[in-house]
């Protein structure tokens, strides 16, 4: 943390950045808050370690039209939704100087982040300089990513339905997971668009529940890049990321293995084709019915 | 008249209510309110259970017309009031609190007739808290933890409830309830503990000095203001946990057999809170972070004899994905030794 | 799931390509090639104009099944539109069936200007699945039943 | 006030009038006849459209008036746009009066008034000008300044020409952004021609108007010597309820449904700039 703290001082000092994306500490131990640092005794606050679990790309959308640099500090999984933002030419390479923090994995009051325990790797996408130990490459994913999918799959129809019934039930419709997603950067999301005619702002029947995390998750399929904050936002608890990792395994085995945020690629498996594409039917052919 | 009986008979207390009755109850891995039936597993442990009960006199969204259109022609129907009497069980001291801010809005004039009807048809029967939580802060807004101001209050006390009824409504509930006359002085000895507990807590002092109407302009203009809310993400979690946030909107939906108009909580945090057909006038995050907080310990406050429209249950402190939240932006723009 | 109440008749929305399968509905109308009224159909300028929420909103207001008939693979009038709709189909029905809603409720078939029987034999087959299933109750909106 | 506070009326629309390319006024009846309520000038009500939208409106007829109201509407919007293409006979559903109301029968009575109304502005104001008409015994002298982008756009111009013109005790100065053939009067924006005509700083101002317009009109007053005490103006916010419940319309401690829309100089300024 504290080559982070003193090189960030550094480049605000000697002007190649005009402020500083980072973490400040709360009223607790753990409560850390993502921060914004505009001169060096502002930095005094900066921290970085273990509670710093929110993915700081989502707030470059923030700053790209501000005049000069801004400094962030991302995580070896945060520079996958970097890269995804520059290829959706929401943000500038040019205005973000990327510190790739590394990490062992990251924890709030209750634990080790449900996130962390599938961990994607410690290789940064993009950076323009690591700051990194050695202890924080040594830790791999506990868990296959995929297995709370597969166990869903294994279930029959009925069962999933109750299992979903159960978990959406409990939405608030907060759009905390929207909000926090660096896919989501719509300016004006279509739940938000009187004219898309689906513009609503409560569950008000089982249907709304489904029809907004469906869409959601839709509509970043193939783009998100399984950052797990939307899971980690969730007031209600509910295990999100099974939905997007759901869209991200049967692109993997229907249209080849495919990671969003990863390589020069711009197309996605949703916007590019072959033409000898497997035919819808084959959903209805494969596990539980 | 102060009465007691065995903590183990509270189910049994609960079932044999003739209404229905609101409690908090376990849903997953949360505690919510919820229209306590057979079989439910009971957690008046919870100190703030992870949805507030506001939502049974505010529901999250509720009819309040339908339309029948046809032609140029228009017909139309009112939502029934709730006409059911209903019991609301272990709420704690905070969220009764609550109630009375939410009061002051719908009940003044003119009536919000919809919450008027739901808060007649209620007895709540309140929990004194026992151990705090470390984000517990009620003390600082006049929130007596040991003493909720309810129909009928209850103390745990070792294995037994004490009770005691302060209302007609809740003598009545009570009279029916199984119970033997209190033990004296462990009301008021538990009432001591509670006490010293919560004065023990982290923001057990927060300094509210110039948190009032005189120091509108002066807060409103604070510069602290950008930096304190560069970490919203202008999502609701915090108005939809807080039980003392209100504002609500109404929409229309096309049933394709008539329009419903129902009303559904909405938060301020929202870009499309104030949009309007030529734009909207809290432009960015700022001004909306800005407008909540603003709202909550400074217009609310100027507009009813100084009550607060916060309550200190923490649970925004929670809920927050960023860990933004009240104490910190009190700390920040308020007055004084305990804030820096 | 039974059908439980008597004078059940399902709704069914077909999204047509303009170019193709609203053709071929044509051809299958004007060659006296019967199928169901309970079909109704919406032309679309192409199969890749329908978007996963006009399948949501049909449920929500209502249908008990929905049927996508686009150009056949490589007969795109587009070029290419019917190869991303059918992987959007794809992913859309998979990700449905994971929520459990039930299989077949969902469909998609190639249908050419030239297949008018093709186009009623699908219609009849659809609407054949969708009677077997019963009413849709798991993806509609409570509030648009009468 | 309807009975109910977020339940509406039905109401007849029973005349549509064009006064310009974008605003149209309309005539509301209740079912049975008559006025759907009764209201002050400055108030303003919701009107919707079942499943379109609902949305605040200025009531532009004066209270004197026994028979019917009427609303001027600019085209802006989805509400209003459904409003302009319907036609008479159209039933919609009306619900206030909401807010306060300009002091016709306090701080105003007596004095002598001066009206200044931009475009649509002028909405609000129609209802008090014609509640003065109908009492001119208890107001001094009545001085109209209204301006608009070009004389099309000039909200109930036959009314203006032909009634308020005429009236004794009554001076209307009417100016347009634009020179425009058919058109010999004052030429320029309305703050400009405040200025050019020079008031006393005497009696009540009354401002209506675009925001830009109103700022800079009450600096052009303030100029001529106007207290801040003497200039009363209206605000507009986004509304749902109408009664100081949704918490949308909250400007520092006050609702402007509710405590507004109208409001004297002064006490705008204690209130945040923006809100």
């Amino acid at each position: 943390m504290a080559r982070i703290k003193q090189r960030a001082i550094e480049l605000l000092s000697d002007g190649t950045v005009m402020r500083v994306i980072g973490w400040e500490k709360g009223e607790g131990n753990c409560d850390w808050s993502p921060a914004l640092f505009e001169n060096a005794a502002e930095m005094e606050n900066f921290v970085y370690g273990d509670y710093a679990g929110a993915n700081l790309s989502k707030y470059c959308l923030k700053f790209n039209r501000q005049e000069g640099k801004t400094l962030v500090v991302l995580k070896p999984c945060d520079t996958l939704s970097f890269r995804q933002l520059l290829h959706e030419h929401r943000i500038d390479r040019e205005k973000f100087y990327v510190i790739g923090a590394g990490c062992k994995g990251m924890k709030d009051e209750k634990g080790g982040l449900l996130k962390c325990s599938a961990c994607k790797g410690k290789e940064f996408e993009v950076y323009d300089e690591i700051i990194d130990d050695e202890e924080a490459q040594k830790t791999t994913a506990l868990m296959d990513r995929m297995a709370g999918v597969i166990e869903l799959e294994k279930m029959t129809a009925q069962e999933r339905f109750d299992f979903w019934r159960g978990e959406l039930s409990r939405c608030i419709r907060c759009n905390a997971c929207r909000n926090v997603c660096p896919a989501c950067s719509c300016i004006k999301c279509v739940f938000d668009n009187p004219a898309s005619g689906v513009q609503s702002k409560a569950p008000v029947t089982d249907f709304e529940e489904n029809m907004f995390h469906i869409i959601r998750a839709y509509h970043v399929a193939g783009r998100c890049t399984d950052c797990g904050e939307c899971s980690r936002v969730c007031p209600q608890n509910i295990p999100l990321h099974l939905l997007n990792r759901k869209f991200i395994k049967d692109m993997n085995e229907l249209y080849g293995d495919y990671q969003a945020g990863v390589g020069e690629n711009e197309r996605t498996p949703l916007t590019s084709y072959t033409k000898e594409d497997a035919e819808p039917g084959i959903v209805y052919e494969r596990g539980n019915a | 008249m102060m009465r007691q009986f065995p903590a183990n008979q509270v189910k049994k207390i609960i079932e044999s209510i003739p209404c229905a009755v609101y409690a908090p109850v376990e849903d997953g891995a949360m505690v919510v309110f919820e229209r306590y039936q057979d079989g439910m597993e009971l957690r008046l442990d919870k100190i703030c259970t992870d949805k507030t009960p506001k939502d049974i006199l505010f529901p999250q969204w509720e009819n309040l017309m339908h339309f029948r259109v046809e032609g140029k022609t228009i017909e139309l129907s009112e939502q029934q009031r709730c006409e059911e009497d209903y019991v609301l069980f272990g709420v704690r001291a905070c969220d009764i609190q609550a109630f009375k801010v939410l009061d002051r809005v719908f009940l003044s004039d003119p009536v919000d007739t919809y919450y008027a009807a739901r808060r007649e048809h209620g007895t709540i029967v309140a929990l004194a808290c026992g151990d705090p939580k470390e984000t517990c802060f009620c003390k600082n807004f006049g929130v007596d933890p040991a003493q909720p101001d309810a129909d009928v209050v209850l103390w745990l006390a070792g294995d037994d409830y004490y009770c005691e009824a302060y209302t007609d409504k809740g003598r009545a509930l009570m009279s029916t309830w199984e119970t033997r006359d209190a033990e004296e002085g462990v009301v008021e000895w538990v009432k001591g503990e509670i006490a010293k507990k919560y004065d023990a807590l982290p923001f057990a002092k927060l300094n509210l000095k110039g948190f009032d109407g005189d120091h509108l302009m002066e807060k409103f203009n604070s510069p602290k203001w950008k930096k304190l809310s560069m970490a919203c993400l202008g999502c609701g979690s915090c108005t939809f946990a807080c039980p003392t946030c209100q504002c609500y909107d109404i929409r229309d939906y096309d049933t394709g057999n008539g329009i419903q108009r129902y009303r559904c909580w909405d938060s301020c945090m929202y870009s499309d809170f104030t949009l309007m057909a030529h734009g909207t006038n809290r432009p960015t995050q700022v001004e909306r972070y800005r407008q909540r907080f603003m709202h909550k310990l400074v217009y609310f406050p100027s507009r009813n004899e100084g009550m607060y429209s916060c309550v200190g249950c923490g649970r925004c402190i929670e809920k927050c994905p960023m860990n933004l939240n009240i104490v910190k932006v009190i700390k920040a723009l308020g007055e004084g030794e305990n804030n820096d | 799931m039974s059908v439980s109440n008597p004078n059940w008749k399902p709704k069914i929305v077909a999204f047509c390509c303009n170019w193709c399968s609203y053709a071929g509905a044509d051809l299958a109308g004007s060659g006296r090639m019967a199928y169901p009224a309970d079909v109704k159909i919406i032309r679309v300028p192409c199969s890749c104009r329908v978007n996963p929420l006009f399948i949501l909103r049909a449920f929500e207001r209502g249908a008990d099944g929905v049927i996508m008939c686009g150009c056949h693979p490589g007969d795109c009038h587009y070029t290419s539109g019917n190869y991303f709709a059918r992987r959007r189909m794809t992913m859309l029905f998979s990700m449905l069936d994971y929520l459990g809603i039930e299989r077949g409720r969902t469909r998609v078939e190639w249908v050419s200007a030239a297949e008018g029987a093709k186009f009623s034999k699908t219609m009849n087959e659809f609407v054949k699945t969708i009677y077997d299933l019963g009413e849709n109750r798991k993806l509609g909106d409570l509030r648009c039943k009468k | 006030m309807t009975k109910e506070t977020l339940v509406p009326v039905l109401g007849i629309v029973t005349d549509v009038r064009v006064d310009t390319p974008d605003v149209k006024t309309f005539r509301v009846n209740a079912p049975e006849g008559g006025k759907c309520f009764e209201h002050m000038p400055g108030q303003c009500a919701m009107l919707s459209i079942p499943g379109v939208g609902e949305a605040m409106f200025s009531i532009t007829s004066s209270p004197t008036n026994k028979e019917f109201m009427e609303f001027s509407i600019k085209k802006c919007g989805c509400l209003t746009e459904w409003l302009h293409q319907m036609d008479a006979g159209q039933m919609i559903t009306v619900r206030g009066p909401y807010g306060n109301a300009f002091p016709v029968e306090g701080d105003l009575k007596g004095q002598d008034l001066l009206f200044i109304a931009g475009g649509i502005g002028l909405a609000p104001l129609r209802s008090v000008i014609n509640y003065v008409r109908a009492n001119r015994e208890n107001y001094g002298k009545v001085r109209i300044v209204y301006g608009s982008r070009s004389k099309n756009d000039l909200v109930d111009y036959p009314e203006i020409v032909n009634e308020w013109c005429q009236e004794a005790g009554i001076e209307v100065f009417l100016t347009i952004d634009q020179p425009q053939e058919g058109w010999d009067g004052h030429v320029g924006f309305v703050p400009n021609y405040v200025t050019e005509l020079g008031f006393d700083p005497q009696g009540r101002v009354l401002v209506c108007g675009p925001p830009i317009m109103i700022k800079f009109t009450t600096q052009a007053l303030m100029n001529m010597g106007f207290e801040k005490t003497q200039i009363y103006t209206t605000m507009e916010l986004r509304m749902k309820c109408g009664v100081g419940k949704c918490g949308r319309c909250n400007i520092g401690d006050q609702y402007v449904c509710k405590d507004g829309p109208v409001f004297r100089f002064d006490e705008l300024g204690e209130l945040p700039a923006e809100y």
